[in-house]
């Protein structure tokens, strides 16, 4: 597996846990004479490492949700990975999930990879009470009696301070926050390596929210697992994770530690994301971008941001930019800020 | 519970409330029938003999008085309620004094047994396949057995049935065709007896199964096709769940709550027999009771089937309302 | 893939075995544990009896009749064949002779047949008879307690073997209450019903025979009925004729004519009642040991009755003779001949059904009158009779059937019919201009200036050549301008019949013994006297509703001359020109029954050539054919 | 809309047999005004022909020319297919939607009302308005009979369905903002019942066309009109099963299995085209 040339190998960290090499997961769809050719992913290539917290940001339709369901191996028709790999390092040698024997996937699926999913409201099975679905998703993987496979999901569950009465319960049965919660104690019953956690929060209210956020961070850091958290919300990527990418129109546009990005934005797009945030006491009515983020299915050559960044340049429509490391550990792909580094 | 406990006392309400609007409705409808089945009892007593014109006006009078058609209208409508109170039906006119309740009961039992079973056959024969076939949309057997089964939905079932009984019963004779068994065996709880039984149900049960899976299948395929892409599945197939768990309890038990109502219904049906088979078969039943008593301006029988068919179904809807919180925790209590 | 084709046949293979061996005793429709060469399976057309253990038959209408019940297990005084009988037309079976009139016909006296048994052993009596009168009359919810109530002043039995009669009204015909054409009153066993509380009420379950079969086994469900020779069954009315051949009779419900056709195929039904024309065809061709009453072509056997478009005449538009003659002659016959019967139909010009002794004494001598007749058209006289329609119809057959059809007169006039009325549009558009009636743009109004319409009411599915018999004649008056309509009545004609609640409707008025020229057996009851006011219901038979006083006349004096007065004949003419000249109903054809009888295991039916009874199944008649079938090998 | 029925049947294979089939079925149909027989006249060709070049489909026993009379029968019974279809739609759409968005007491006064109308047995009451209805008994009324007792079954599938949409968030802010309840019932729940309402319609019609066909195999048809259930009437009065005159039923028959696997094919493909989820891959949607 060779490093793309943009991300060199970093021979002093642990090797991470997941590693996405010009990833590209297009849409080939043809319905009713309408031909589209969606490159939803195009070209995306991060590490997560071990014990982290990786955040996804973007606006919707950037593709963030196309490439986790890529990453986690989730592709039907029409979604089609075009090129590239997705390399866990508990699932070495076969470059993705969707590429790995159904067995493989099956025997890693929960026991290291498991899956927060957006919007959490229909994700449990409305006919199915809590305990049938932790022993759907989890009994198998857990080497234990029946009886120490129920305590270990109350002791959990306790966690996420949750009653182990919501075992008898019907998902309906329970509020928003309580079913999340749930979801959560679902996704980490097995200690997990790693969690792909999709706008998990999204629907919830703001002080569930930021209590559900403390659980998913308390767990991570309990279990030691690495965390894929994505979500639109700047707000949520601050309090929680510990590197962030950006992402815009299906490419990465820009990968720092959290803390760097907010501090030091490079990209124009991060910029605006960051500086839309609101903040006390603050009256100034922002200026938003202008234009609208583009169709995938016909996006603008060159930089995708171009048509709608205050800093476009002639290059800008011309080539793509690579992501670039400006400075350790913060990469960025802009013309603007790294230079025409064309030949 | 509690909540519950007054929906099924509400619920039983409405249940009194159908059944007593039903037996009106087929009293008044039964009622204007213009059939006169003193008439008719004459017609067939005497329309091969030799019987004096003087003597049929006496024949008139006495049938009559015997088959109580006596008494004002609201007389016999009370004498009705009282007897249908004390399950009781009163005598058929066209084979009187026979009771009702014994020419049901005879008939009745037939009936239950071949459309029970075959309606629930068919059902599940459906609904597996039906979902298998909206679960697995590439397989190509289950792909044809959707073209069999819209092919053969829409076959008018006389012809079905017709076909049937000329393929087994002439072309290649390997089943009876004729009668709930074999002639001139008594019916008793022999060996002989009930294999004749099973033997002479199976070209009826394989036609109705034939001409009933159809709906059920494609029913069930298209509730398939769509809970497949509910949040809960494409999750748990993420989750690694067991695909034959994701199908069973996932998939198709969530499909399978409409489902379960159309198979209270058809088996509420059931009271209603199958006349066309008991006709092309020549299958004991009650669908032919029911409609030679229609014939005969028997409305005493009539009556008699429909309001047991009546109850049969609204026992069927009952159940399933009552079972539905169960069948599909969602669903509210109100 | 070779392999899997390898694999097929022996699959198949495979399953048949599995499968035949379960089926073998199974598959077939006829009853178990009995051998087959020793049982004859008929078809009782009842169908399914819903009242299966009922076989109290003076009850009325509770249970089946022809199940066997009145063909092999019941008996009566006398038999009239509607053919030409096993021994004669007239068979005295529990009587030992004709019955005795008084000179004013007010007291029959009967002598009974001597060392007949019940089944049970018990010796029949004159009490039985006396008992079959008494106990009717006293329980008037039965059978026959009103024409019993109405006849009979007393009856006494002077010794156990002589029965006597006192009459409340003179009745020359009395007996024919206890004369089998189809049913009559059957003998009731005194002393099963003496101990029965409410006689009504009982279901006579077993039964005690004086037929020569006693119940074997039954169907609760009503679909079979087995019954056994009795092993004395010498001591039957069967007795005198030697040994009945079958040892069980089997009468069943087939099910729908398709089924008819496949179980007589399998061999599993030997006597068909009746099916479609097509389904006749369908055997003669495919079973070579199908046999019906004619061996070829036209195979149906004429039943002494005559389906016709009967009009009700209390309508004010059927009141007009000329009316009715216009539509008689809108008619074509051959198009209703091939339309109901596929041209396998017996025509018949006059009122009395072409079967049985009618053509001999009515048809054949009335002939020159018929070719005679005229009618006036208001503009001219015409002839309407056409002596070759029956001779037309074997022609026009010929091309199609070949050999089978007869070029003899005699064969034609047999199978086919001998004249019928020619077609004349143009005579019947002058009778119904005579009569009023008016055609403007090619549709005719009544004289009150409504458009005609006629209705014909047919019975459906229940008698389908009559309703195909009514198809045809409502699409020949149709094209002449009439607003004719199809009207199925199926399960509302019988109280529609009665109530006259027609326009008109195809069934008949005329029945008769077939193998008797005494016509009173329908013509009595066309007595004006019988005829119900509009709206109210009509007695039996004279549906037509016809009133006219030169009928009662005939009708009166038939009533004074005895059953085998030849002078009755006379009479039995006058009604006959009577009804030409007034057409109140148009006869058609006899009632064909597509009796089929299969030669595999017996031998002997009636037929054509061998017309000892009426091969119809479900006749009382049909008793006759026990005693000459002979397994076939 | 012509947009629609081009993209349809360029891109849709199902769409396409199903409209060849239709089609078919439609111009047969048609071309009962062309037919140089008038449908109820019998003996005016030779009759028990088979098929042949000049009787593509036979002439019956009843000397009618087979074709000729599918095109009636057919005519006649999708027309009253459709009648019961329609109509019976309204009313199953209109009483299940109130019911199941209105809830309380409406919900329960309705819901008996349909209760009843489950539990009434049809047959009975069919026959016993055929007796009562006489020779005026037309295809029409019995439709109109047929529609009046065919809703009820799917009134409370749709009912439970709009049920379960009323707990959902989109109605209730439909609520807040203030739309009527008819406004909700036509623009936001009447679009999710749709496939059911087309899957059912089809139910609907093969429920209907076979009852018709149970009719006159007992005998209790019109035969003044020609059905697909008249021709099987008259063809069991002929015995053409085992006479051999097969052409009289396999046509027929034939027929009625190709409008309805036609009719399912259209209504499968519609149902993908209006799909909200199909709707949305076609508009190019990407996350």
């Amino acid at each position: 597996m060779t490093a793309s040339p943009a991300l060199p190998a970093r021979p002093d960290a642990a090797a991470p846990i997941l590693a996405v090499r010009d990833l590209k997961a297009h849409f080939r769809t043809n319905h009713f004479g309408v031909k589209r050719y969606v490159k939803a992913v195009d070209g995306i290539s991060f590490d997560v490492r071990r014990g982290e917290i990786y955040g996804l940001a973007g606006e919707s339709s950037s593709g963030k949700t196309t490439l986790i369901k890529t990453i986690a191996g989730a592709i039907k028709p029409p979604l089609e990975v075009v090129g590239g790999t997705v390399d866990f390092a508990f699932l070495p040698g076969y470059g993705g999930l969707h590429r790995a024997p159904p067995a493989e996937v099956a025997r890693i699926r929960w026991r290291h990879l498991s899956y927060i999913m957006q919007g959490s409201m229909n994700v449990l099975n409305p006919v199915r009470r809590l305990r049938a679905t932790f022993a759907d998703f989890a009994r198998s993987h857990i080497d234990a009696s029946d009886r120490q496979f129920e305590q270990a999901v109350v002791d959990h569950l306790a966690r996420v301070k949750l009653d182990a009465s919501v075992l008898t319960a019907y998902p309906h049965e329970l509020s928003g926050g309580m079913r999340q919660r749930a979801t959560i104690a679902l996704a980490t019953i097995c200690r997990p390596d790693f969690i792909i956690a999709d706008e998990p929060t999204t629907a919830l209210d703001v002080v569930v929210q930021k209590d559900v956020l403390g659980m998913i961070r308390g767990i991570q850091r309990e279990i030691g697992s690495s965390v894929l958290f994505v979500t639109h919300d700047m707000g949520v990527h601050a309090h929680l994770t510990d590197r962030l990418g950006i992402m815009y129109a299906g490419r990465l546009v820009e990968e720092a530690a959290t803390a760097e990005i907010f501090r030091r934005p490079l990209h124009p797009y991060t910029r605006h994301l960051i500086s839309s945030l609101p903040r006390i006491g603050d009256d100034i009515q922002r200026k938003g971008l202008e234009g609208s983020p583009p169709s995938l299915a016909d996006p603008p050559p060159g930089c995708r941001f171009h048509p709608r960044c205050p800093l476009a340049m002639a290059a800008c429509s011309e080539r793509v930019p690579d992501m670039v490391e400006t400075e350790p550990d913060h990469r960025v792909a802009c013309f603007a800020v790294n230079g025409d580094q064309a030949p | 519970m509690n909540g519950y406990l007054i929906y099924i006392v509400r619920r039983l309400g409405q249940f009194v409330l159908v059944v007593f609007i039903g037996i009106n409705l087929a009293y008044v409808i039964t009622h204007a029938t213009p059939i006169d089945p003193v008439e008719q009892s004459i017609s067939a007593a005497t329309s091969f003999g030799n019987t004096a014109p003087d003597a049929i006006e006496q024949m008139r009078t006495s049938l009559r008085e015997l088959y109580g058609l006596g008494g004002s209208p609201v007389e016999q409508y009370l004498v009705f309620w009282r007897r249908i109170l004390r399950a009781d039906f009163g005598p058929s006119m066209s084979a009187f004094p026979t009771p009702v309740s014994t020419l049901i009961g005879r008939a009745l039992p037939w009936t239950a047994g071949l459309l029970m079973i075959s309606t629930i056959i068919t059902w599940v024969l459906g609904n597996l396949l039906g979902g298998l076939a909206g679960y697995y949309q590439k397989s190509r057997g289950l792909k044809l057995m959707g073209v069999i089964a819209m092919g053969l939905h829409p076959i008018p079932y006389y012809i079905l049935a017709l076909l049937l009984l000329i393929v087994f019963g002439f072309l290649w004779p390997v089943l009876p065709i004729a009668g709930g068994s074999a002639m001139n065996l008594p019916q008793t709880w022999t060996w002989d007896f009930i294999s004749s039984v099973l033997m002479h149900a199976i070209l009826p049960a394989l036609s109705l199964i034939l001409i009933g899976i159809g709906s059920w299948f494609l029913g069930m395929r298209s509730l398939v096709s769509n809970v497949v892409t509910e949040d809960y599945v494409v999750y748990a197939e993420l989750g690694g769940v067991d695909r034959h768990r994701i199908l069973t309890s996932y998939v198709m038990r969530n499909a399978l709550v409409p489902q379960v109502t159309g198979l209270a219904i058809s088996l509420g049906g059931i009271f209603n027999g199958a006349v066309i088979t008991e006709k092309v078969f020549g299958y004991p039943g009650i669908g032919s009771l029911l409609v030679d008593a229609v014939y005969a301006g028997d409305y005493g029988l009539v009556l008699g089937v429909t309001t047991i068919s009546i109850v049969g179904v609204s026992i069927g809807v009952l159940a399933i309302d009552l079972l539905y919180p169960l069948l599909d925790p969602r669903v509210k209590v109100r | 893939m070779n392999r899997i084709r390898a694999l097929v046949p022996a699959v198949c293979a495979l399953a048949l075995q599995l499968f035949l061996p379960i089926s073998s005793g199974h598959a077939q429709g006829i009853p178990q544990n009995i051998p087959r060469k020793e049982l004859l399976i008929l078809e009782n057309p009842e169908g399914t009896i819903k009242n299966a253990g009922w076989f109290n038959i003076w009850a009325i209408n509770a249970g089946a009749q022809s199940n066997g019940l009145q063909q092999a297990a019941l008996d009566t005084l006398w038999y009239i064949d509607p053919e030409s009988g096993i021994n004669g037309v007239w068979e005295n079976a529990l009587a030992a002779d004709k019955p005795q009139y008084n000179a004013d016909f007010t007291e029959m006296t009967v002598k009974l047949s001597k060392g007949i048994f019940w089944s049970d052993g018990v010796e029949f009596t004159a009490e039985d008879v006396l008992a079959t009168v008494m106990l009717q009359i006293k329980n008037p919810g039965m059978r026959y307690s009103a024409v019993m109530a109405s006849n009979v002043a007393s009856v006494e039995a002077p010794d156990p073997y002589t029965v006597v009669f006192k009459l409340k009204k003179p009745n020359s015909r009395f007996h024919a209450n206890f004369t089998v054409r189809w049913g009559a009153v059957w003998i009731l066993p005194k002393h099963v019903f003496e101990k029965v509380p409410d006689p009504a009420k009982f279901d006579f379950n077993k039964p005690i025979s004086l037929g020569a079969y006693v119940l074997h086994s039954f169907d609760p469900d009503g679909k079979w009925y087995i019954w056994q020779l009795r092993d004395d069954w010498q001591r039957t009315t069967l007795g005198r004729f030697g040994k009945p051949g079958p040892k069980y009779l089997a009468y069943v419900d087939p099910g729908p004519p398709d089924k008819r056709v496949i179980a007589q195929l399998n061999h599993e039904l030997d006597v068909i009642h009746d099916i479609a024309p097509e389904g006749m065809f369908a055997l003669a061709k495919q079973s070579k040991s199908t046999r019906a009453w004619f061996k070829g072509f036209p195979y149906g056997h004429p039943d002494p009755t005559l389906p016709a478009v009967i009009f009700n005449d209390q309508n004010e538009l059927f009141k007009n003779r000329d009316v009715r003659w216009a539509l008689a002659l809108l008619i074509d016959i051959k198009a209703v001949s091939m339309a109901s019967y596929r041209g396998a139909a017996t025509i018949s010009a006059i009122g009395v059904p072409p079967t049985g002794t009618h053509p001999a004494t009515y048809h054949q001598p009335m002939e020159e009158w018929l070719k005679n007749f005229e009618i006036d058209t208001g503009k001219r006289k015409i002839k309407p009779y056409d002596p070759t329609i029956g001779k037309q119809i074997a022609d026009m057959l010929r091309p199609s059937m070949g050999e089978q059809i007869p070029s003899d007169p005699k064969e034609i006039a047999r199978a086919f019919g001998m004249g019928w009325w020619k077609t004349d549009p143009q005579a019947a558009a002058e009778l119904l201009e005579k009569a009023g009636f008016t055609k403007r743009g090619g549709a005719w109004s009544t004289p009150d200036g409504k458009p005609f319409t006629v209705r014909v009411m047919v019975e459906g599915d229940l008698r389908p050549v009559m309703t195909r018999a009514g198809t045809m004649i409502v699409q020949q008056w149709k094209q002449a301008g009439i607003d004719a309509k199809i009207d199925v009545a199926q399960g509302t004609l019988p109280t529609r019949r009665a109530a006259g609640d027609f326009d008109s409707f195809i069934g008949w008025s005329v029945e008769t013994w077939g193998g008797h020229q005494d016509l009173s057996y329908f013509l009595d009851s066309w007595h004006s006297q019988f005829v119900a006011e509009p709206g109210k219901s009509q007695p039996q038979r004279n549906w037509q509703r016809w009133s006219n006083p030169e009928l009662d006349k005939i009708i009166e004096q038939t009533r004074s001359v005895g059953f085998d007065d030849p002078k009755s004949i006379e009479l039995g003419k006058e009604y006959v020109k009577l009804a030409v000249k007034e057409m109140p109903t148009i006869p058609l054809m006899a009632y064909n029954v597509f009796t089929a009888m299969d030669q595999t295991y017996w031998t002997g039916y009636p037929t054509a050539e061998d017309p000892y009874t009426d091969p119809v199944p479900n006749w009382g008649n049909s008793r006759y054919m026990f005693v000459k079938l002979k397994p076939a090998h | 809309m012509l947009r629609i029925l081009r993209d349809l049947l360029r891109y849709n294979p199902e769409f396409r047999i199903g409209i060849v089939l239709v089609g078919f079925v439609l111009i047969l149909s048609v071309l009962a005004s062309f037919s140089p027989y008038p449908p109820d006249q019998v003996y005016v060709v030779p009759p028990d022909v088979p098929p042949s070049p000049t009787y593509w489909f036979g002439t019956t026993s009843r000397g009618q020319d087979v074709f000729w009379q599918l095109t009636f029968a057919i005519r006649n019974t999708l027309l009253f297919g459709g009648t019961v279809a329609l109509i019976s739609r309204v009313l199953a759409l209109v009483i299940g939607l109130v019911s199941g968005y209105k809830g309380g007491w409406i919900d329960r006064v309705l819901m008996s009302i349909n209760d009843t109308f489950i539990v009434m047995p049809l047959l009975p009451i069919l026959v016993l308005f055929y007796f009562v209805m006489r020779d005026s008994m037309s295809w029409l009324i019995l439709a109109l009979i047929m529609a009046c007792l065919g809703w009820a079954y799917d009134a409370r599938l749709i009912r439970s369905v709009a049920m379960s949409l009323k707990t959902r968030e989109f109605t209730q802010s439909s609520v807040f903002s203030g739309m009527s309840t008819r406004e909700i019932l036509v623009q936001e729940h009447l679009p999710y019942v749709m496939p059911i309402v087309f899957s059912t319609t089809m139910n609907n019609m093969v429920w209907s066309i076979g009852l018709e066909v149970t009719l006159s195999v007992l005998g209790f048809t019109d035969i003044n009109t020609p059905t697909i259930g008249g021709m099987i009437y008259w063809a069991n009065q002929h015995t053409a099963m085992v006479a051999g005159i097969w052409w009289w039923i396999a046509f027929p028959t034939a027929i009625v299995v190709m409008t309805f696997i036609g009719l399912f094919l259209l209504a499968v493909s519609m149902n993908e085209y209006i799909d909200p989820r199909s709707r949305l891959s076609r508009m190019g949607g990407a996350s």
